[in-house]
């Protein structure tokens, strides 16, 4: 009885989604955000389907395939675009979604899913491949506390100067590229003591070895900056005014346009999570930016083509020194547009 | 005179019991979920070289310690706030006083930037 | 031990506690999707605003739960337990009706001030536990807020306290239905009060700890039935802080005709309402300068609000 | 209530107590450690509210509660290896502890035993809460501001002493790293040193 339930009343719930993006993938993501049957989700851990669109570099296949290992099984994945991100990943047998309807087959996959089907299976290796090093059981010991390799990673060391206890651990990781609140094809390289970035590097995803999969950008220039705006928002947690955002940059009408600038300007809105945070060297904040994007969708809308400056991620590291992480993913996520430009400019498409 | 307390403890136990019983419940894995591959920490696509656990740079540490020393002295604060009425104007300028000193303690803080990350 | 409202039978309190965390969390739950589908600019109907959560809840449920690379697996669990927990011992002090709640201590402010405080290290241990980096950002982050946000609490409950010449929440109560209600004599504390209970549940503007940037936070490891447990046990503290408002600043469930209990429900809705419209309308805060406007502005604030409600008191 | 059922709360209580208190040596988390002794105090807050010290009981879990938070904070920043991933030792001087241990358990278990402790049944006081105001507001109210100045005192210590910058600017301008060894060149590799693992000090807890 209840196990014939649970899947019943667990259809009428949006399909959670994790969405791998390559660049150019603002059409699909839009879609998406816009629509209320799909949630898209902060991590893989939180949805069923993984979604991948927009031409994914090659150079990020194994990020691919880890983000595709961390969605809990059974996972459905689907493609959008074309069949060959499919063949490239080597996936089997995936439904390939048109770029601009994606939700039914989702909503299929995902009710499938729900109905027991076995899903994709985890591709990643099934023991850890790290060598295990030291005395103990667990690879552990040898030196001291820190020495060995505990479960397969070494500890953490503090960085070379000093040593009276302050120098605390520096993390180094990588973040990205398919974490939410990062520009496409981009990673962010960082020594992390605490949550404080205490060196970064913005880095590109190699595209020299090409891309994977169709480009499927938003129609309307106004509308990409809308919804830039959108993804914006949802890192900021106004997830409810993400999905407006993205419903107007899909059909950017001057009245909705307007009503959504009003919406966004108040103060204490969107605002409250980007004033003052990311100031560049040339003096403006994250709400500066994404003003400006209203700015420039507001005059794409109105037949004006302005365009926006593109920032190259290698230059933006040392302005991002210092700042806790929540605030370089929000700046990033600020610069959303201008970054994937930059990133994308060898391949000669504008993204 | 307990039996308040035990009812307290009682529905935080029913309470918490529930809500690990939900916690725990898993449903028959898929044998490819067992892949290690899965159990990686989410970083967005790649993978981490140290385990997260390590020493964490908490960069508020100052402001711990003064909230340590403010919140001793809330101890205080209770029984007063019960007598407040009986007591009267001096029960208010004996408070005043006490909170006064302690907000130097705060505004002196502050002025060192001890409420910044460090 | 015991001040006005009495104490109840153990059985009766573990019921009764559990049926109003339950109702309360679901329907801050539906309030979320009603108010943000609103919000959304797409209205969802009353029925689909109440089957939301249903329908999530039953998603979590079907799922399975994952295990990452060398978790604590034992403080990953007790995490969303011990919140729930303190949740109801929050609820189990507050009064539900004139003359009834599951236990109106003598100490009951410091009791629910004692669940604030354990909530902290609560939500330390959900990002703690799975072993990566983006929870435990989180879980500093939230004791970042809450060493911050702990002080107002304390403060705006002791402000209550005066009038009421009694730490019980039923006292307060009841200092309220012979005079003012508190939201007219002490003007400060329910905003004040408003930031605790966004803080505590980490809802909103001070969702610090499980924010999208973050990638979920201490959230971002979890799936399946514990991320139902995490859920609703945060649902449920969001639940507990607009009861304790309505009992504190609104006289809870006093008023004329209506049944207590009724009463206290919808002044408990109204403020629920209110925060989770809040949530949906006011992005999240910047944690440095949260923490830096807690203490140099709102801990001022606090002090001038105790000094107008000392004043209130003796006039 | 009974005193039948006080009693086995009691008992259950303070069992817990000295059970979590054990184990906090016997983990290698820190983070386990701290919260350990957290709940080994809430037990011990608990037996306070049995003997129907209300307030002291209740407040037992409020001040445990920050204070272990705040040390968790600090364990994890200082300790290395802070979850215990690679094994260590807990004890430090295993021989001098257990005699120290086993002597102070043994003289407080003497006075216990024949300390004269009364016998007549706990009777709730009237109200021990507004006892305690009064007490404050009246004869201890010098003591109380004596309080007052020393946790102001406290806090600016505190800060002097852990804060990494001042308004003059960072707090170790122009100091520089002690050397490793007092005898040795202050061009030592901090890698190495702390590789070494010397001096794993958790000996500051509690």
């Amino acid at each position: 009885m209840l196990t014939d339930l649970l899947p019943r009343l667990a259809r009428h719930a949006p399909v959670p989604v994790c969405l791998a993006r390559g660049l150019a993938a603002t059409g699909v993501t839009t879609r998406l955000r816009a629509d209320p049957d799909v949630r898209l989700v902060a991590s893989p851990r939180q949805a069923t389907v993984l979604v991948i669109a927009g031409a994914v570099p090659r150079a990020a296949r194994d990020a691919v395939l880890r983000v595709h290992d961390q969605v809990p099984a059974p996972r459905g994945v689907a493609v959008v675009g074309d069949q060959s991100l499919v063949e490239w990943l080597d996936l089997g047998d995936v439904p390939v979604l048109p770029a601009d309807d994606p939700v039914p087959g989702l909503r299929r996959l995902h009710e499938q899913l729900l109905a027991g089907a076995g899903g994709s299976p985890s591709r990643g290796p099934a023991d850890n491949p790290v060598e295990w090093s030291g005395v103990g059981p667990h690879g552990q010991g040898g030196e001291g506390m820190m020495g060995g390799k505990p479960y397969g990673r070494p500890m953490a060391m503090p960085p070379q100067e000093g040593r009276d206890g302050l120098a605390l651990d520096r993390l180094p990781l990588v973040f990205g590229p398919f974490l939410p609140a990062l520009p496409a094809a981009v990673q962010l390289e960082v020594g992390l003591q605490g949550d404080v970035l205490e060196e970064v590097r913005v880095v590109p995803l190699d595209l020299d070895a090409g891309v994977v999969g169709s480009s499927r950008p938003l129609s309307s220039a106004a509308g990409r900056y809308l919804a830039a705006v959108a993804e914006l928002c949802a890192v900021a947690g106004l997830d409810a005014l993400a999905c407006r955002a993205a419903r107007v940059a899909l059909d950017p009408a001057p009245e909705a346009l307007a009503d959504l600038r009003r919406r966004l300007r108040r103060r204490g809105g969107l605002r409250q999570a980007t004033d003052g945070v990311g100031r560049l060297p040339d003096g403006r904040d994250a709400t500066d930016r994404w003003h400006r994007w209203l700015d420039l969708a507001a005059a794409a809308a109105a037949g004006e083509h302005a365009g926006h400056d593109r920032v190259d991620p290698r230059e933006l590291g040392p302005a991002l020194v210092g700042l806790e992480l929540g605030h370089a993913l929000v700046t990033l996520s600020s610069l959303r547009l201008e970054l994937e430009d930059a990133v994308a400019a060898p391949l000669g498409a504008g993204a | 005179m307990l039996s308040a307390f035990a009812a307290v403890v009682t529905a935080a136990a029913v309470v918490a019991a529930t809500v690990a019983g939900i916690a725990v419940l898993r449903r028959q894995p898929d044998p490819s979920s067992a892949h290690w591959s899965t159990t990686l920490p989410v970083l967005g696509g790649s993978e981490p070289q140290v385990h997260a656990w390590n020493r964490f740079h908490a960069r508020y540490y100052p402001m711990t310690l003064v909230l340590v020393a403010f919140e001793m002295e809330m101890m205080f604060m209770y029984p007063w706030a019960v007598v407040f009425a009986e007591l009267g104007v001096k029960a208010l300028v004996e408070m005043g006083v006490f909170l006064a000193l302690l907000s130097l303690g705060v505004l002196y803080a502050w002025r060192e930037g001890a409420l910044r990350w460090q | 031990m015991i001040e006005v409202a009495g104490a109840a039978h153990p059985l009766v309190a573990a019921v009764v506690v559990s049926a109003v965390l339950g109702v309360g969390a679901y329907a801050v739950a539906a309030l979320e999707t009603g108010i943000g589908a609103r919000v959304a600019g797409h209205p969802l109907g009353v029925t689909a605003s109440l089957r939301a959560p249903l329908a999530q809840a039953a998603l979590l449920l079907a799922r399975p739960a994952v295990v990452t690379e060398r978790p604590d697996g034992p403080l990953w669990v007790l995490a969303p337990a011990l919140y729930a927990a303190l949740a109801a011992t929050a609820l189990s002090v507050l009064p539900l009706a004139t003359d009834f709640a599951v236990a109106d201590v003598r100490t009951g402010i410091v009791v629910f001030g004692s669940a604030e405080v354990l909530a902290m290290v609560a939500v330390y241990l959900h990002g703690w536990a799975p072993n990566s980096p983006l929870p435990l950002v989180g879980a500093y982050r939230f004791i970042a807020s809450g060493c911050s946000f702990l002080l107002l609490s304390m403060f705006v409950l002791i402000a209550a306290a005066l009038p009421a010449e009694s730490m019980s929440f039923g006292r307060i109560m009841a200092s309220q239905q012979e005079g003012l209600w508190n939201v007219l004599r002490q003007p400060l504390g329910l905003p004040l009060f408003a930031v605790v209970a966004l803080g505590v549940s980490f809802f909103g503007p001070l969702d610090f700890s499980d924010g999208h940037e973050l990638a979920g936070g201490t959230a971002a490891e979890v799936s399946g039935p514990p991320a139902l447990a995490w859920g609703w046990a945060r649902r449920a503290m969001l639940a507990t802080y607009a009861i304790a408002s309505a009992v504190v600043f609104l006289a809870g469930p006093s008023g004329p005709w209506l049944p207590g209990p009724l009463w206290l429900a919808l002044k408990a809705l109204a403020i629920a309402a209110a925060l989770v419209w809040l949530r949906h309308t006011v992005g999240r805060v910047q944690i440095d300068r949260f923490v830096l406007v807690a203490w140099t502005v709102l801990l001022p604030l606090a002090f001038l609000h105790l000094a107008i409600a000392g004043v209130v008191t003796l006039a | 209530m009974t005193g039948v059922v006080v009693d086995v709360a009691f008992w259950i209580f303070a069992v817990a107590s000295a059970w979590f208190g054990w184990r906090v040596f016997r983990t290698d988390s820190m983070v386990r450690a701290t919260f350990s002794l957290l709940a080994s105090f809430a037990g011990v807050g608990a037996i306070m509210v049995l003997l129907l010290v209300e307030y002291v009981g209740v407040a037992l879990f409020f001040m445990m509660g920050v204070e272990m938070v705040v040390m968790a904070i600090y364990m994890v920043a200082f300790m290395m290896n802070p979850a215990g991933i690679n094994p260590m030792q807990m004890l430090h001087q295993r021989r001098v502890a257990t005699a120290v241990g086993v002597a102070v358990a043994g003289a407080l278990a003497a006075v216990a035993v024949a300390a004269d402790l009364p016998e007549a049944p706990l009777v709730a006081p009237a109200d021990t809460i507004r006892a305690l105001g009064h007490e404050l507001m009246g004869g201890s109210m010098l003591l109380m501001q004596t309080v007052g100045v020393t946790l102001a005192t406290t806090m600016v210590a505190a800060v002097v002493l852990s804060s990494a910058r001042g308004r003059f600017g960072p707090a170790d301008d122009g100091s520089r790293p002690p050397p490793l060894d007092p005898d040795e060149q202050v061009e030592a590799e901090p890698a190495q040193a702390a590789a070494r693992g010397d001096g794993h000090g958790h000996g500051g807890h509690g």
